[in-house]
């Protein structure tokens, strides 16, 4: 497997940027020639992951949220998106459907149920004071 | 910036463009503030011209749900394009009967 | 004049890399509301940046291309374009219309020509053998 | 990749998308064997599909302005979207006479 394209993103956790950082995700995309239905996936799946940033991540204090994306030669997409925010106590049930910390903000508890269910795989590194990052994996399918 | 409707003690909200977290709370204020003034029977959120939601559009229907619930509402979700049925299954909202 | 929004790109200088980077610095500048037209002269004008950093800056060996964006308070989109390829001997022949030292390749000698048409201004930045720093900037008209 | 059409001494191609640098290497290639291969009398670039173009583009024009030359035939561009009306009179092509 080798890489064939990469990119670098950094950019402010302000929420007008979950729909640019997407769309950015998105067109570097393109490359795979993915089917709309893909790109909308991964759109879903980064738009959530970065949003988590932001809202979680950020909760206390602003900060700056990184996305680098890789495409293998294999049509892989891998994109991790991490933040230095407050990090998560408990991995394993912060990913449990419904399971939210914001329910006041109208957080559905959904967001790592949506990743896993549009990507091929949801990893999770965090550290409690040192941030979280989401690495989402997903093979684009050929067509023709 | 968000459409709505009221007739027959129905209040029909016509949402559109990219339903995200940036977008989510504009539309939660807009809509429950006429929940609150209307008190409508049913509360319909029209999805037709909504070209992307993520997770946030989900708790804004729970939220609405629960909003219009307080003033003896129903919800119905109605329009739904097919890009967001797998999202709308997922979330489980279904089992609500609002669909 | 205040930074509300800022985004930091970067990517290997590949030519697939040219679609990319303008269709992610125009969803950098939707939050402005700008017209198609507007958002059409910003996408030129960075493709043509991009470009000449890939096939002039690069044209030895190849590395990355930096993209910075900034948004002000007033409306005004910066964005400096740099590489850190063979630099620019004289910058002012560079930016004459029709200038080209890659006529083999039918560059038409216009990027520059186009960047300033498009952009409200651009200013170089070059040394040989260190690189090449573009700087566009174009205010945003609201319109109602 | 391109649609091309050749008829009564006229070879049409429809251009489309995206014209950058990137796509602009292809499309010379696919024109040019064209070209040599038909001799046409006239070249006929067909912009009406064309989204985007920068000063690649432009490049792409000469050079094809050159090449039907060269095997005796000219070069006429046609269906010039307005969004990309200003760069081509920027690059002066106008002059050639080739609108
Ligand atoms: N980047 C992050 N930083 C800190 N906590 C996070 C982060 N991402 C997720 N979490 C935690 O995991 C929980 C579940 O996340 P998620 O499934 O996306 O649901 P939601 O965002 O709706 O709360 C969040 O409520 C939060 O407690
Ligand atoms: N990033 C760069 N690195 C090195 N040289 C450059 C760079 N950008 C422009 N140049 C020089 O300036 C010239 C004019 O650039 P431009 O007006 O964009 O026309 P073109 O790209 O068609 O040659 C180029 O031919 C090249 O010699």
């Amino acid at each position: 497997m080798n890489i064939i394209n990469e990119m670098h993103l950094r950019f402010p956790g302000k929420s007008v940027n979950e729909s640019f950082s997407r769309s950015a995700v998105s067109a570097f995309v393109m490359e795979l020639d993915p089917t709309i239905s893909e790109l909308a996936d991964i759109k879903t799946a980064v738009s959530e992951a970065v949003t988590n940033c932001i809202v979680h991540g950020y909760r206390r204090a602003p900060g700056t949220v990184y996305i680098d994306a890789k495409i293998t030669d294999e049509k892989e997409l891998i994109i991790k998106i991490r933040d230095k925010g407050v990090g998560i106590a408990d991995v394993k049930e912060a990913m449990k459907p419904l399971f939210t910390t914001a329910e006041d903000e109208e957080r559905a508890g959904l967001g790592f149920a949506v990743m896993q269910s549009f990507m091929d795989s949801v990893s999770v590194r965090s550290e409690l004071g040192k941030g979280t990052a989401v690495t989402l994996k997903k093979r684009i399918i050929s067509v023709g | 910036m968000i459409q709505t409707d009221y007739k027959n003690d129905v209040l029909t909200v016509y949402l559109s463009g990219e339903l995200d977290h940036n977008r989510a709370a504009d539309i939660r204020a807009a809509v429950d503030s006429r929940i609150n003034s209307l008190r409508p029977k049913k509360l319909e959120l029209d999805f037709s011209k909504v070209s992307f939601m993520d997770s946030s559009g989900i708790g804004l229907i729970m939220g609405r749900y629960r909003a219009v619930g307080l003033v003896g509402g129903e919800l119905k979700i109605k329009n739904v394009p097919d890009s967001l049925s797998r999202i709308i299954e997922l979330s489980g909202v279904t089992t609500l009967g609002v669909l």
